[in-house]
């Protein structure tokens, strides 16, 4: 099995090659070696996920290397494979070599591509090493390690300034998440004196009705532990609360947000609660919250996503919104339907993003889907593909003859949500219900917007630019050539069909390597579901242990009324119907949506205000705090009381004592006689 | 017989004279050297008469080294002072303090 | 090696070079001491690979009863030998970083850092409390010069306030150790790491040396010295003081207060907490509006530094290893930090972060180190910093939660002001013209910043051969404390473990659920 | 009682005269009074039994200290008219200091104390034996016990002697007055400083 | 009365006595010409009256063999130290002395008066004399032995208006010092009957009467003037400012050694009975001297009178050991006393070997901006001294505040301790100006003159005690200073 020793570590050596040779090794090599890397490591994961889904493969930890060890606090550096990893090898590995494959092509003109396919093979490394850790310590070395990536691919065009910006929100963000996996770590070794993954959950049921005292709090030990590592995981997979930096991580290179921001790195959260979840289900609170804030972000995100224009941020709130879904199914305890959700997620969410990459690749960069318009016949390739993903993530399917992804994943989940028959589950289940109308209305908008209807792209900047200089190349180093952000004055541009137009450009379809991983991703969008669903929904041997297996749930499941298996997909049409009337049959009723409630739909287009608050509670008092300490606390009051103050009192007694010296030997002479009175007086005394 | 309280008043008097004789003036240093001679005679005071109460000699012999030096203090301190007055033309206690703080 | 004095010869070696570089001319001087200080971290090596683990506490002890007063006593356990390899490997680095940049008085530049490091060795290696002292204090004459002869426009407000806090914080010890002395009749330190103090005394020793060592690590509020200094050395200088010369501080908390009054430290440690929670948020909020790069790096040291105080008072083993993890750290990142800010100095010869930008541009290679640091600097796992802070704080947290929640906001605060600070420099357009026409790193750079990268690498990823020299220290030490040490605030309860999942179902129908199926 | 007259007659001109001494205005008048205080102090040490200290007093200190006070108050050319009268600008401080002092060496030497003073109990080697006069023993210890005293003050002497000569003495300026070489005037001989000539009639002088 | 004993103990003051008169009429003889060599002759005077102290320094002598003249005069071990002290600081001044006089701003007229060596010769006499009284009558005839030589230095500069007041200033005080210190002699002597050290202290002993008390305090107040601690400092900065350099080198080492010494005779020997009387009166005047010695120093642009108040500060230490009023204290203080002299040679050596082109000299900090540039060797000891008197390791200066505050403590006096090392920090700030104006400013460049061998000699030898490897000196030297302190805790009853 040290087949997975290549798997994890060849990523990373491909990336110091590529990232250390860097120019002097030249865009051709660096890239081949990425890329072969990870095709390596993918080809060699099918395999393990195949044995594990055939039984053949058990369960193993392979040790690497010693790495801390302090007191009873030690952990080492080993790769665990089970079931959970296998899935993740598959999804990661495969995806990351697709997109790998798909930058080829997309990053054809850009200079620094051994930079960027470094990065990405550096994110792949670190992904691989989250999801093969057999400690909670490794775990956080892969979900830091992701976090640098997705940072460093989110910056990678660092000369604009937005860029720049998102990159350090997304780290920063993700930080506050870590700050409760941390505190969830230490915790964890406080009560159970390991980190070790296995042990812990070995350890977690015996706790369950043992209570800890955190920051003055008393609380149920597992509650406690569970909510803080669950913060990590909110950070990470981008929900409520923590989630705004996902969609300004569309700053990157569109290969970037189809992988770490769609397929892999986001779902980290959803794996950690899959991969600890005996532990979670010691902590019944800590689960109800998870059910909440997966159902709630399910649901916020989705309505942003039915009003933004940008294409990427569309995907961005649609894979917010999925998450969600992921995590209220691990809320409700179908582990298993999370990770298919995950899995079937990562195929047809990476399509998704590809394949825009394809379309904003044909569109000269433009990503504002009012410039796009009847692209069906400029693009079929990527019309078609995008076409697949859109019937998957709506969950298009027929109750048991067949469905696309989406569909087995997505009703599983709503089904877990209602069988699990509480207060959370309920809300859980209406809340994902009417996502899912909402996600079907988001994404079928999309589809109609670029493909359908006549093409207006003759106002767009980008076009116009690649119109007048008549070369793609046109840009000059000091700019980015991708994706500037030049489209802040969205709302000033009022309804998509006014601009109509070619003005001249015509699109034309991407090369073949970006087609291919379209191509192979579209399979994926189609068929994962069909396959694997009995596996990962009922496969308690399938799984072997690797996640907490709840039969009576699934059996419940399976139980549920046929109104709510029939939900999904009912609801899925209601959306398709909206967004067909108001963007095909009759374009103007956005425009009146608008004009009539323009409160709702600025608060939702603008995001419900999160940026707006975070600002305004957090960035904005931290520097005004950080001036206060510095210009009130440090000079105004430790300086000039302290050190400076100190100063002037030495001085000003010097002046004094100096004073005293004035020269005169009367002075003097009474000086002297002072001292001998106050001698004999005290004394005297 | 006269107490030996009472000589030794009279010197305290002149003792605390003669410090006064230092610090009030600020006309003339010569006034000071005298307000000296004006301790160092309360001192001879103090000793004679403790000598004379004790009838031990020591303190005559003592007021008598007093004396010798007081006379040598007295001139090395008028030299200083002439040489003072060359250079500045006045001896004025004010005018003494070109070195200060 | 049996019977070779090392200690004495790593402390010769600098001392004669020091000597010879008065009285040389500028590019001999520059040479001797790049010679002096390779040959005594060669010793170092020699003295490391001598060092046996799990052998006897003090090694290469060295004893002889030179002076009134002063024995001469030597020797270093796993604690001292860490901080010894920390001084003598960034000791050519600051050479080598100083070798273009100074150009004035170099023989007496260079005499100053030799000076420097024999007493930085001295001061580790000390086994005679007044020896460690002498060494200690002695100090300030080197780095007042460095600073006040070297430095920068505001250099003597700088060098003035750097002298007289950390002389003030020190003579208060001193008198503390006239009367431990006294007391236990005795300056050696491993005996009086061993003596019990009556605790009523404990508590004003205890404070005497707080005064101390707080000003040198520096602990908030006692830390405004430190921008300042930083600011106006010149880089090595910077590089120096806090790779070093802050390690003093915690060294001395580790090698005296903690182990010499167990139960004051137990009984002050909710100061220390306060403190370092104060800083930790202060200094990094402070930190995240600085304009000028060395003063964002001095604050961000005060918040790192925080954070070795908090785990030292953990009174438990991970607090203690990890403290010392982060000073190790520390002392190679911050430094490595302050190089790189003094190797685009030395290019526009201004610190204002304003005026660079978009460097990734013209100097790929200068950003990807810089990024290394910043990085480990914010505590990346994979790099030191991730190791140290992560001991530190777990170990905070089996004292008090309170506590470790507030120092792990460090860890956000710091990845947004290093972060912030990244951008500003190597992201973004190119504003200026000058700033864009740097040449990337110089071979001479990537000599200086490559080793510490390895090195911070290496800590980060294989910290045992940091960890395996002080474990048996660190636990005598803990052993120590131990009776000392506070409760712990988590007061875990066991309770009666619930029967079911929290999941869990009414057990099911079997025959309702096949049937939908 | 003759005897107490005498006491407060002296202490009364003592005291009296050394207020004028520090009041006075003129330094001559200072110089006059300080002559008269130290009069008055030689009786009361004779008032004491000390006729040889009240002696000195009188020679050395009248006959020469107060006389060089004088001497160099003339000397000196001051005009005293110029001179700015007044107190000094402490002189309320200080007067307050002065009049604790006072009470405290006052209340210090039991000036009003009913019980009279302790004295301390000399061990008798130095006490004056019965039947010498003062002057006399006086001599047997400063020439015997006190030899060295003796000498030593004679340093002192001596060096206030160099003193005021290094200070006050000013070398002659070259050429303006001619010096005396007694060596020289002792071996000239009438040969030397004279010369015989038999000039000519008319022609010795010339006209 | 056999003599020969006294004047076998006596020996060095003979030959310094018998020396100052020959050297006298040479003076006279040969006038200023002649100056030099009387100097060179008078240094070698002093130093075989040294030698002739080594065989007793080495073996170390107390008890009544010590006695000379029946008792006035007491030559044990303490007095020997400091008079090798005395001795040392008096060659020192000679040394200096004829370069300084050379130049041009000892006033209009140029070169040494040939008296001044004599004087110096007659103020080590007197000095010998305090630090080996044994009687409050021979304790005063040394005091003014020494002090009219020395207010006959101060204004010997007799063109010089600074010379002048210095004179004149230093009398005045004097002789109101002179005059509080003998009417303290004279309560003394008739409360307790004598005049004689031991008879004092026997009548001493048990409950004191207030005339005596005052007796005390006037004593040491008196005393307290000659070692100018505050709040009888009054006089240090002025006259260490208006006297020629090599006066205030003198005043700055020699006197200040036989004043505390005497100082410490006088509160042991006389006083060691009663120490709850003076002790917490010393310890003040401790403080005191330390702080306004240093705030008095600050600020201020003469270097002389910056010397001043660092003398006075240093003062303050060294009453630190007499207040612990022990066996150690009086060691520690001795060993201080050592030091402080080395360093203030030094200082004062560097300072004289400022000079311009033409020989004059430079005393304010403007002066010597930027020295490390223009004369690194100057700067370079400088430094060493100004670091050594902050009390910086490992430089000796650390080692004499070592030893006091070591004593300090050990005696208990934890508080009073830790007042006076903070107070010491303040004192760091301006030795550290020195450094600053050096090395960090930029030169002036005035200072260009040639220095003598004689001063490079002193300040290299100098610089070399206070070095770090001056503490190789350590040990020899705290023997010493042990059976110096011991001998005086030895009472003879």
């Amino acid at each position: 099995m040290n087949s997975i020793l290549i798997i994890v570590f060849g990523p990373l050596l491909a990336a110091l090659v590529a990232g250390l040779g860097n120019r002097m090794i030249g865009n051709v090599a660096a890239k081949s070696v990425t890329t072969g890397a990870l095709f390596l490591s993918a080809g060699l994961s099918w395999p393990i996920f195949l044995g594990f889904l055939g039984g053949s493969e058990t369960a193993t930890v392979l040790p690497v290397l010693k790495w801390v060890e302090s007191g009873t606090l030690s952990f080492d550096w080993s790769l665990r494979v089970d079931t959970l990893t296998a899935i993740m090898l598959v999804v990661i590995n495969s995806v990351s070599a697709l997109v790998h494959l798909y930058s080829w092509g997309y990053m054809e003109e850009d200079p620094d591509q051994p930079r960027f396919f470094a990065y990405l093979s550096l994110f792949t490394f670190a992904m691989l090493m989250l999801v093969t850790a057999d400690n909670l310590v490794q775990m956080f070395f892969g979900w830091e390690g992701v976090g640098l990536a997705s940072y460093l691919l989110i910056g990678f065009w660092f000369r604009k300034p937005s860029a720049g910006a998102a990159a350090i929100k997304a780290f920063v963000v993700n930080r506050v998440g870590d700050l409760g996996f941390m505190l969830g770590i230490f915790g964890t070794y406080l009560v159970f004196q390991t980190t070790s993954i296995p042990a812990i959950l070995d350890m977690a049921p015996a706790m369950s009705g043992a209570t800890i005292t955190f920051v003055g709090m008393r609380l149920y030990t597992m509650d406690i532990l569970c909510i803080l590592l669950f913060i990590g995981a909110m950070g990470k997979s981008a929900q409520l609360g923590l989630h705004t930096w996902l969609p300004d991580a569309m700053e990157g290179p569109t290969p970037v947000s189809a992988l770490i921001h769609a397929a892999t790195m986001v779902t980290a959260g959803v794996f950690m609660l899959c991969r600890l979840s005996p532990m979670f289900e010691t902590a019944p609170t800590a689960l109800t919250i998870v059910t909440i804030v997966g159902a709630a972000t399910c649901f916020f995100a989705a309505t942003i996503g039915t009003t933004q224009w940008d294409i990427k941020r569309v995907i961005a709130y649609s894979t917010c919104s999925q998450l969600g879904y992921m995590f209220f199914a691990a809320g409700v305890g179908a582990y298993g339907a999370a990770m298919f959700h995950l899995f079937t997620h990562a195929f047809f969410k990476a399509l998704l993003f590809l394949g825009a990459g394809s379309v904003i690749h044909a569109m000269h960069h433009e990503q504002d889907m009012r410039y796009y318009g009847g692209l069906r016949k400029k693009i079929p390739v990527t019309f078609w593909a995008m076409m697949a993903g859109t019937l998957a993530i709506t969950g298009v399917g027929i109750l048991g003859a067949f469905g696309f992804a989406g569909f087995y994943s997505k009703d599983a989940i709503l089904e877990a949500a209602f069988a699990r028959h509480n207060g959370a589950g309920q809300f859980a289940f209406w809340a994902g219900a009417v996502a899912a109308l909402l996600t079907s209305f988001y994404s079928w908008r999309l589809m109609f917007l670029t493909f359908w209807g006549k093409p207006r792209w003759a106002q767009s900047e980008h076009i116009q630019h690649a119109v007048h200089d008549g070369h793609h190349d046109s840009d000059h180093d000091n700019a980015p050539r991708q994706e500037d952000a030049g489209h802040d004055a969205h709302h000033d541009v009022p309804s998509p069909e006014d601009h109509e137009g070619t003005a001249g450009y015509h699109p034309h379809e991407s090369p073949v390597s970006m087609l291919l991983p379209l191509a192979i991703l579209s399979l994926g969008a189609i068929f994962s579901g069909f396959v694997f669903h009995t596996q990962f929904i009922d496969g308690e041997a399938f799984w072997n242990g690797a996640i907490f297996y709840n039969e009576d749930l699934i059996h419940a499941m399976h139980g549920v009324p046929l109104w709510v298996k029939l939900t999904a997909t009912v609801v899925m049409l209601i959306g398709l119907a909206g967004a067909y009337v108001a963007y095909i049959a009759k374009p103007d009723i956005p425009a009146k949506f608008v004009a009539t409630f323009g409160a709702l739909h600025n608060f939702v287009y603008r995001k419900w205000y999160f940026d707006e608050l975070y600002d305004a509670i957090f960035v904005k008092p931290a520097f005004a705090l950080g001036r206060a300490f510095w210009k009130l606390g440090d000079i105004g009051t430790i300086d000039r009381f302290g050190p400076n103050g100190i100063a002037w009192v030495v001085d000003r007694s010097a002046t004094a004592a100096k004073s005293i010296q004035s020269g005169y030997v009367y002075t003097y002479a009474l000086i002297m006689l002072l001292g001998l009175v106050a001698a004999v007086t005290y004394v005297l005394l | 017989m006269i107490g030996i309280e009472h000589y030794l008043t009279v010197g305290a008097i002149l003792f605390v004279l003669g410090v006064l004789g230092i610090f009030l003036n600020r006309k003339n240093v010569i006034v000071i050297l005298m307000a000296v001679e004006l301790i160092l005679l309360a001192v001879n005071i103090n000793l004679v008469a403790f000598s004379a109460f004790l009838n031990d000699l020591t303190g005559q012999i003592f007021a008598m080294l007093v004396l010798t030096v007081a006379a040598a203090e007295a001139a090395i301190g008028l030299a200083i002072l002439v040489i003072y007055f060359r250079t500045r033309g006045s001896i004025a206690v004010d005018d003494i303090n070109r070195m200060k703080g | 090696m049996e019977g070779l004095p090392i200690l004495s010869l790593m402390m010769l070696v600098p001392l004669a070079g020091a000597l010879a570089c008065l009285f040389s001319g500028a590019n001999a001087a520059r040479w001797i001491a790049l010679g002096a200080t390779l040959v005594t971290f060669a010793l170092g090596v020699v003295l490391w690979s001598n060092y046996e683990i799990g052998g006897p506490q003090w090694q290469f002890t060295e004893r002889a009863e030179l002076f009134a007063g002063f024995s001469y006593a030597l020797g270093i356990d796993g604690i001292a030998l860490l901080l010894i390899m920390l001084s003598v490997f960034l000791m050519p680095v600051c050479i080598l970083a100083s070798w273009e940049a100074i150009e004035k008085r170099v023989g007496e530049y260079m005499a100053a850092f030799l000076f420097m490091e024999v007493l930085m060795i001295g001061t580790f290696a000390a086994q005679d409390l007044f020896l460690f002292y002498v060494f200690f204090e002695a100090g300030l004459i080197p780095m007042y010069l460095i600073i006040g002869v070297w430095g920068g426009d505001n250099r003597i407000y700088a060098s003035y306030k750097f002298f007289l806090y950390t002389l003030f914080g020190s003579v208060l010890m001193l008198i503390a150790m006239f009367w431990m002395v006294a007391q236990a009749d005795t300056s050696d330190i491993p005996t009086l790491m061993q003596y019990p103090f009556p605790a009523e005394a404990q508590t004003w020793l205890w404070l005497a040396f707080f005064a101390s060592f707080a000003v040198k690590v520096p602990m908030w509020p006692l830390h405004t010295w430190l921008p300042d200094a930083h600011v106006q050395a010149p880089t090595a200088g910077s590089v120096i003081l806090a790779g070093v010369l802050l390690k003093l501080g915690g060294y001395g908390f580790i090698r005296f207060s903690l182990p010499m009054f167990p139960e004051a430290s137990a009984q002050f440690a909710w100061l220390v907490f306060a403190l370092s929670m104060i800083a930790v948020v202060y200094t990094s909020l402070v930190a995240l509006v600085q304009a000028d790069m060395k003063k964002l790096i001095a604050y961000s040291s005060v918040a790192h530094m925080a954070i070795v105080t908090v785990g030292l008072f953990a009174f438990n083993v991970q607090g203690l290893e990890g403290a010392m993890i982060v000073m190790l750290s520390h002392g190679l990142v911050s430094g490595a930090l302050f190089l790189c800010v003094g190797v685009i100095y030395d290019r526009l010869h201004t610190r204002e972060i304003a005026r660079y930008g978009g460097l990734a541009i013209n100097m790929p290679y200068y950003a990807l180190f810089f990024l290394l640091f910043t990085m480990a600097s914010i505590g990346l796992p994979g790099t030191s910093g991730f190791v140290g802070e992560f001991l530190s704080l777990a170990g905070i947290y089996q004292t008090s939660s309170l506590v470790a929640l507030i120092c792990t906001t460090g860890i956000i605060l710091g990845a947004a002001y290093m972060l912030y600070l990244y951008r500003r420099v190597a992201f973004g357009g190119q504003v200026n013209e000058d700033a864009a026409a740097m040449r990337d790193i110089s071979a001479r750079e990537w000599i200086m910043m490559a080793p510490i990268a390895a090195a911070v690498l290496w800590m980060g990823v294989y910290p045992e051969s940091f960890l395996a020299p002080m474990r048996e220290d660190i636990a005598v030490l803990e052993a120590r404390l131990s009776a000392a040490a506070p409760a712990s605030d988590a007061q875990l309860a066991p309770g009666t473990p619930r029967a079911e999942a929290a999941n869990a179902l009414p057990h099911h129908d079997n025959a309702a659920g096949e049937g939908a199926h | 009682m003759i005897q107490a007259i005498a006491f407060y007659f002296f202490a009364t001109i003592v005291v009296a005269s050394a207020v004028m001494v520090v009041m006075a205005k003129n330094p001559v008048h200072s110089v006059l009074w300080l002559i008269l205080a130290f009069f008055n102090a030689a009786g009361l040490m004779v008032l004491l039994g000390a006729e040889f200290i009240a002696m000195l007093l009188v020679i050395v200190y009248v006959g020469a200290v107060a006389v060089l006070f004088l001497f160099v108050v003339m000397m000196l050319d001051i005009d005293f008219a110029a001179m700015r009268a007044g107190l000094s600008r402490n002189a309320p401080l200080g007067l307050l200091i002065a009049a604790v002092l006072l009470a405290e060496l006052l209340l210090a030497v039991g000036a009003y104390n009913a019980g009279g003073l302790t004295l301390g109990t000399p061990d008798g080697v130095t006490a004056q034996p019965e039947g010498t006069s003062n002057i006399a023993a006086l001599g047997e210890l400063l020439y015997g016990r006190y030899i060295v005293l003796f000498e030593i003050a004679g340093i002192i002497l001596l060096v206030a002697m160099i003193g005021a000569i290094v200070l006050t003495f000013q070398p002659p300026k070259p050429g303006a007055r001619a010096r005396q070489d007694v060596g020289k005037q002792i071996r000239r001989r009438p040969e030397d400083a004279t010369v015989m000539k038999s000039p000519e009639v008319g022609q010795g002088v010339e006209l | 009365m056999d003599f020969v004993p006294s004047f076998a103990l006596t020996l060095p003051e003979l030959v310094l006595t018998g020396t100052g008169l020959v050297l006298l009429l040479l003076a006279a003889w040969g006038g200023d010409k002649a100056a030099r060599k009387i100097a060179i002759a008078a240094a070698t005077a002093l130093f075989v009256a040294g030698v002739l102290l080594v065989p007793g320094l080495h073996f170390g002598t107390d008890g009544p063999a010590t006695l000379a003249f029946g008792g006035l005069l007491k030559v044990d071990s303490f007095a020997l130290f400091a008079k090798a002290l005395i001795y040392l600081a008096a060659i020192a001044a000679l040394m200096v002395a004829p370069a300084f006089f050379a130049g041009p701003t000892a006033g209009t007229e140029r070169g040494m008066r040939a008296e001044y060596p004599v004087l110096v010769l007659f103020a080590a006499v007197g000095m010998s004399i305090m630090v080996s009284a044994n009687d409050f009558m021979s304790l005063y005839l040394g005091l003014e032995l020494n002090s009219l030589s020395a207010y006959v230095l101060a204004a010997i500069l007799r063109r010089d208006t600074r010379s002048g007041e210095a004179g004149l200033k230093y009398f005045v005080l004097g002789a109101l010092a002179s005059g509080i210190l003998l009417y303290g002699m004279s309560l003394l002597y008739g409360f307790t009957g004598g005049t004689a050290f031991d008879a004092v202290r026997a009548g001493l002993s048990g409950t004191m009467g207030t005339g005596a008390l005052l007796g005390v305090i006037f004593v040491l107040s008196g005393l307290a003037f000659k070692i100018s601690a505050v709040p009888f400092h009054m006089w240090t900065p002025d006259v260490y400012e208006g006297a020629p350099t090599p006066v205030t080198a003198f005043f700055a080492t020699a006197p200040k050694v036989a004043a505390v010494a005497l100082t410490a005779r006088v509160v042991f020997e006389v006083f060691g009975g009663q120490v709850q009387a003076w002790q917490q009166i010393v310890m003040f005047m401790a403080l005191a001297s330390i702080i306004f010695g240093a705030l008095g120093a600050i600020g201020q642009e003469n270097l002389k009178r910056l010397l001043a108040y660092s003398s006075i500060n240093n003062i303050g230490f060294i009453l630190l050991g007499l207040a612990v009023a022990n066996v150690d204290g009086a060691s520690a203080m001795l060993v201080y006393l050592f030091i402080y002299v080395a360093m203030s040679i030094g200082s004062f050596v560097a300072l004289l070997m400022l000079r311009g082109e033409d020989g004059e000299l430079f005393e304010t900090f403007a002066d010597i901006r930027g020295l490390s540039v223009t004369r690194p060797a100057i700067a370079w000891a400088l430094l060493i001294f100004m670091f050594s008197l902050a009390g910086i390791p490992p430089l000796l200066g650390f080692y004499s505040k070592f030893v006091v505050f070591q004593a300090t403590i050990e005696a208990g006096l934890v508080a009073f301790g830790a007042i006076a090392i903070a107070a010491s920090v303040i004192g760091a700030f301006y030795y550290i100006k020195f450094v600053k104006v050096m090395f960090f400013d930029e030169p002036a460049g005035v200072v260009t003159g040639k220095s003598e061998t004689g001063h490079w000699v002193l300040l290299g030898l100098t610089a070399l005690i206070i070095s770090p490897l001056g503490y190789l000196l350590t040990p020899s030297l705290t023997d010493l200073a042990d059976k110096a302190a011991r001998s005086l805790f030895i009472v003879l009853v």
